[in-house]
């Protein structure tokens, strides 16, 4: 009788054909363990087998690129020897089921990507995606995840410095926890993860291995249905107490020339790290099974190779290393054990309880995963939309404060003081406003991070919004005056097997390439995110952006507050007044239709240039990215910042002054210098090419336009303040 | 100054402490380990860093003040070696025993990060000699477990010894229960033992000593301390 | 009248407090600590008197809040 | 041997946890809730089986580590 029956299979997530390529690549009928390792490699998650043969067509090289996607996390040369590594991935499933852990390993498990390859993480950011305000779950998901991911960093004494938060009903039953470490390391010593060295020990260390998530990976790749919320015990809690001991130890160990390879393990635990280290340096691996630290008594070897126990890694080490390696594991408080070695076979030999359970060639394992070239349907173009045909707001004063106090545009002070952004004593530039700063400790450079993604534009033109979205994460980190050097991304859509959602996977990858070449903005890593779909309703899709920039001078960067009264407010870019998917047409009239503004990356390179390079040269110290909302939302954001009011003109002769003054063309800053300044500065960007005007005066407790006051900035601050708080103070 | 900084599992500020120390007395202090048995020869300042020692896990501070080095750092402060404890120092103070009180749950039940006012209450000691009496100063706090506990005697007590060191304030320096951003009995903040060379606070002047992190209020309580333990 | 819930992990989910008390007081000396488990313990006073309406109303606020039941699991004792 | 312990506030002492779940409680519609105090419960597994030299060691690891006892209260229980 055979032990694979078709509902194994099925259970398994393998379809008929991948499980007759199992068989072909076996040349006989796998046992449960082995069928469990090929389902947690041939899943979604590991093996991006929808995804694979469109995330080729980004550009992932350019000279400053050390290491590109497919390794642990990204690699970027910063000069002087130093490299930042960072990498963003996503935990939407398991933070709808359990948000606080489920966040809280999220970040765990991206902490680990990056400490893996031998950096000191030195900041997290957290793009997250809710449901509408109103759905009943969406409280107590937004309360623990973000309890959740401050819980877990603040405890790792890494400071968590930006992030988005919106709402939209379309994630009404897939929310999105997306995080993003950035991390620090001498380009001598970067850690990568191809095991060589035939005989070399196989080492575990970190916490023990127990029955958690068992199934993880797969339930990730699947799309969730009304029974998900039962699959409850496959939660993993969090140790961030462990993590950090692991971060300490492992950063201690590579300081000696110890490690040959390592590898954290993430989803698919034992299995994923031990087949991918093999695979990447093209040897096999034996491991015995007993020696695996357990916490748990009776586990088997199907559950010790398929649980996702956080907090844990592998690693290959020089011969003889292992006693000097162990001491400071044990001096850690961690487990460490020596579970196997590194052989020439080219197999995965798993020995447990006397017999051998497992005998696996790795090579077809990963060569021969599954790829698909699934179909697809490209969005149909939605017609732009004409200002004319929107009524103008009675009150621009009131639709501004509608603007400020709704959901998506709210001060997310709530959120962000419930992280420490501050530990590590380098925070320049504080989460609230474009980018954060992060000076370099010992150098006087700077990097700027920052995540952006506008998902209602990706819906409604994946191509526009995908370099949308590249390039308002490349304008935020220009708007503090870096260099934008290279992103990772995460991309979150729904179920792939979906033309039409395929089709947006598609189009936001051709987007993301075209700004990413223009904007020379490689991808340097990334994370993939799919079946984000419940009972047939897909989310927005998503492809969150994280940037990175570098600062020569740290102490050369601008900020959005307004800092003294009488400087001259400028707009750097072009208004055309664009109301097609804003956030004032909802606003206004609860439409969310119509192109989203064009991005046009020629336009947004000059200008992004022309304003980093006043920045850089001491000019501008006042700058904001204008975005979601328009100028009039940036405007009262960089008054609110500074507790200083302006005084605005609307150019002579606009047509439609909410298109105006709320339109969502790309591409623009806001900037304020000294009066005196003003002049020249216009000059210069005329000689540059680059469209700029005056649009008014700081100064005051409000804002006035065209000599009638607007709005009083104690009562915007207010309704900007206080929306989030309210409404989680509702039980 | 000759200082060194004990790092227990899940310290995580001892390098932003060890930063201002070097910068108000130009000499970099000693990193001791919570298991060291002994304690270098000579300190003049022992400082337990901010941080979650062992998770913050049963309550925080409480296993970090039975490290074997807490032994050193008792008897230490029993011959007047300055004690800084800040942030989770401070709660491995009290929960050791070096200063009265405890440190709960913030009354909001959340982390806070963000910048408060100080009021600083006594000037009379070797950490705040160098403000002037009731100056309100700026420093950011970054804590969950920093609302400060302890019974009506023993708050009589510690403001009729003059041992309250700091209190929450507003911009102005108004101390009402509004400003107690944690729910601290009394606003405290900050509070010395009775022979005032052990002081332990929550909010963290380490992370305000240069004007590019954006203040440096902090720098006058490492100054002071340089200056009384040259 | 009085309601004392216990809140504890479900089997088989790690307890990272329960593991870093084990070794804390391993490390003090005490020997012979196999496991530890932390869990919640919650006193309740309650104006119901009726026993039935009490017990249901302390569940209800144990799925709702009290507990979080994808990984913790409760006890109530009324008297 | 099993251990259980619960550790609990003494009385006076605030409870921001305990007053933060009551106002919770409350604004969820479930009324007469006079007051709330959450304690911590622990069970722990020794190897020791003499019941005297049980109880006194717990004793030792509740006065030493367990409890803070300037705030907190003990029980124990062996079985
Ligand atoms: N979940 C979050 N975590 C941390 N910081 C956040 C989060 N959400 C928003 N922020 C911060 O709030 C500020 C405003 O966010 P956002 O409106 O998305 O900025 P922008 O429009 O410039 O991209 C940014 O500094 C951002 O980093
Ligand atoms: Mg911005």
């Amino acid at each position: 009788m055979s032990q694979i029956t078709p509902e194994i299979i099925a259970g398994h997530g393998l379809t008929t054909d991948e499980y007759a390529r199992v068989l072909e690549i076996m040349g006989r009928e796998p046992n449960l363990t082995e069928l469990g390792i090929f389902s947690v490699m041939w899943s979604e998650h590991c093996s991006y087998k929808s995804s694979r043969v469109h995330l080729k067509t980004l550009p992932t090289s350019g000279p400053r690129v050390i290491c590109g996607p497919g390794e642990n996390a990204g690699v970027v040369d910063l000069g002087d020897g130093l490299a930042a590594i960072f990498k963003m991935e996503s935990h939407n499933h398991p933070s709808f089921i359990e948000p606080y852990q489920g966040a809280a390993t999220g970040v765990g498990g991206i902490l680990r990507d990056v400490f893996t390859m031998g950096a000191r993480p030195i900041a997290i950011l957290d793009p997250l995606r809710f449901g509408a305000p109103d759905h009943p779950k969406t409280r107590h998901l937004v309360g623990g995840v973000v309890a959740g991911i401050g819980g877990y960093g603040n405890c790792m004494g890494i400071p968590t410095v930006g992030g988005e938060c919106s709402f939209h009903p379309a994630y009404d039953g897939n929310i999105l926890v997306n995080a993003m470490t950035v991390g620090l390391a001498r380009t001598d010593k970067i850690f990568y993860s191809a095991a060589a060295g035939v005989g070399n020990p196989v080492v575990y260390v970190g916490s023990k291995t127990g029955r958690d998530g068992i199934h993880g990976a797969t339930m990730a790749s699947a799309e969730f249905d009304e029974t998900s919320e039962e699959k409850r015990p496959t939660v993993q809690v969090g140790d961030p107490f462990t993590e950090k001991l692991l971060l300490e130890a492992c950063l201690e160990l590579m300081a000696s020339d110890a490690i040959v390879a390592i590898q954290d393990m993430g989803a698919a635990g034992l299995t994923s790290s031990s087949v991918e280290m093999a695979s990447k340096g093209g040897v096999g691996i034996e491991l015995m099974l007993d020696h695996v630290p357990q916490r748990e008594t009776g586990m088997t070897a199907y559950e010790m190779m398929l649980s996702e126990s956080q907090e844990r890694m592998l690693m290959i080490l020089k011969p003889g290393r292992e006693a000097a390696a162990r001491a400071i594991f044990e001096k850690w408080g961690l487990a460490f054990a020596v579970i196997g070695l590194v052989t020439d076979t080219g197999r995965l030999v798993l020995h447990h309880r006397g017999a051998v359970v497992a005998d696996i060639p790795v090579g077809p394992l990963t060569d021969q995963s599954p790829i698909y070239h699934r179909p697809w349907e490209p969005t149909p173009p939605q017609p732009p939309i004409d200002p004319a045909t929107i009524a103008e707001p009675a009150d621009l004063g009131a639709a501004l404060s509608a603007l400020l106090g709704s959901p998506d545009l709210c001060s997310k002070r709530w959120i962000i003081e419930q992280y420490d952004h501050l530990v590590g004593g380098d925070t320049v530039v504080r989460p609230g406003g474009d980018a954060a700063l992060l000076r370099l400790p010992g150098s006087p450079k700077g990097l700027a991070v920052a995540t952006d993604c506008t998902p209602r534009y990706v819906q409604a033109d994946p191509v526009a919004g995908g370099a949308q979205a590249v390039a308002e994460c490349w304008r935020n980190l220009t708007a503090v005056g870096g260099l934008p050097l290279a992103i990772t991304d995460c991309m979150n859509f729904g179920n792939p097997e979906r033309p039409r959602i395929m089709g947006q996977f598609v189009g936001a990858i051709e987007g993301m390439a075209q700004a990413c070449r223009a904007l020379d903005f490689p991808v340097v890593s990334g994370n993939v995110s799919l079946y984000n779909e419940t009972k047939g309703q897909g989310i927005l899709p998503t492809p969150a952006i994280g940037g990175i920039a570098l600062l020569d001078d740290h102490t050369r960067f601008a900020t959005i507050a307004f800092k003294a009264p009488g400087e001259a407010i400028l707009v750097v870019g072009r208004t055309a007044g664009w109301l097609g998917q804003s956030l004032y047409l909802r606003s206004a009239t609860g439409r969310e239709d119509g192109a989203p503004p064009p991005v046009d990356l020629a336009a947004e390179r000059r200008t992004g240039d022309f304003v980093r390079d006043l920045i850089v040269r001491g000019q501008v110290r006042t700058c904001h990215d204008v975005a979601d909302g328009g100028l009039l939302v940036a405007l009262a954001e960089m008054a609110l910042a500074g507790g200083r009011g302006a005084d605005l003109t609307t150019p002579p002769g606009t047509r439609h002054r909410a298109a105006f003054w709320f339109g969502e063309d790309q591409a623009r800053y806001l900037v304020a210098v000294p009066a005196d300044a003003a002049g020249a500065i216009l000059a210069a960007a005329a000689a540059a090419g680059v469209v700029a005007a005056a649009l008014g005066v700081t100064g005051g407790d409000a804002l006035t336009m065209d000599g009638r006051a607007l709005a009083d900035l104690a009562a915007l601050r207010q309704v900007h303040e206080g929306w989030l708080p309210a409404y989680m103070a509702q039980a | 100054m000759k200082a060194a900084i004990v790092v227990f599992p899940g310290s995580n500020r001892e390098r932003d402490a060890g930063r201002a120390i070097t910068q108000a007395s130009g000499t970099a202090p000693a990193y001791l380990w919570h298991q060291d048995t002994s304690l270098p020869a000579g300190l003049d300042l022992i400082v337990l860093p901010g941080g979650f020692s062992y998770g913050d896990y049963l309550r925080c501070g409480a296993m970090a003040a039975q490290s074997p080095i807490m032994r050193e750092v008792k008897a230490a402060a029993g011959r007047g070696v300055a004690v800084l404890g800040i942030c989770n120092g401070f709660q491995i103070l009290a929960e050791a025993g070096l200063v009265p009180g405890v440190l709960m749950r913030n009354a909001s039940l959340r982390f806070i990060c963000r910048n408060v006012h100080l009021k600083v209450v006594a000037t009379n000691s070797m950490f705040t000699a160098g403000y002037a009496p009731d100056q309100v100063i700026a420093v950011p706090v970054a804590h969950a477990e920093g609302n400060y506990f302890a019974d009506d005697h023993t708050l009589d007590r510690l403001e009729g010894e003059g041992r309250v060191a700091f209190r929450y304030c507003d911009a102005a320096g108004v101390v009402t229960p509004a400003t107690s951003v944690n729910g601290s009995a009394r606003n405290i903040a900050g509070v010395f033992n009775d022979r005032r060379n052990v002081l332990g606070m929550m909010p963290h002047p380490e992370n305000m000593t240069e004007a590019m992190l954006g203040g440096s209020d902090g720098s006058a309580l490492f100054a002071s301390l340089a200056k009384a333990l040259p | 009248m009085k309601a004392r819930i216990h809140v504890t992990l479900k089997h088989g989910v790690l307890d990272p407090q329960g593991k870093a008390i084990a070794g804390a007081l391993a490390s003090l000396g005490f020997a012979g600590i196999e496991d530890v488990r932390q869990g919640k313990f919650l006193e309740l006073n309650l104006a119901e008197t009726d026993r039935a309406k009490a017990e249901a109303a302390v569940r209800a606020m144990c799925e709702k809040l009290l507990a979080n039941t994808v990984i913790e699991n409760y006890t109530i004792e009324l008297g």
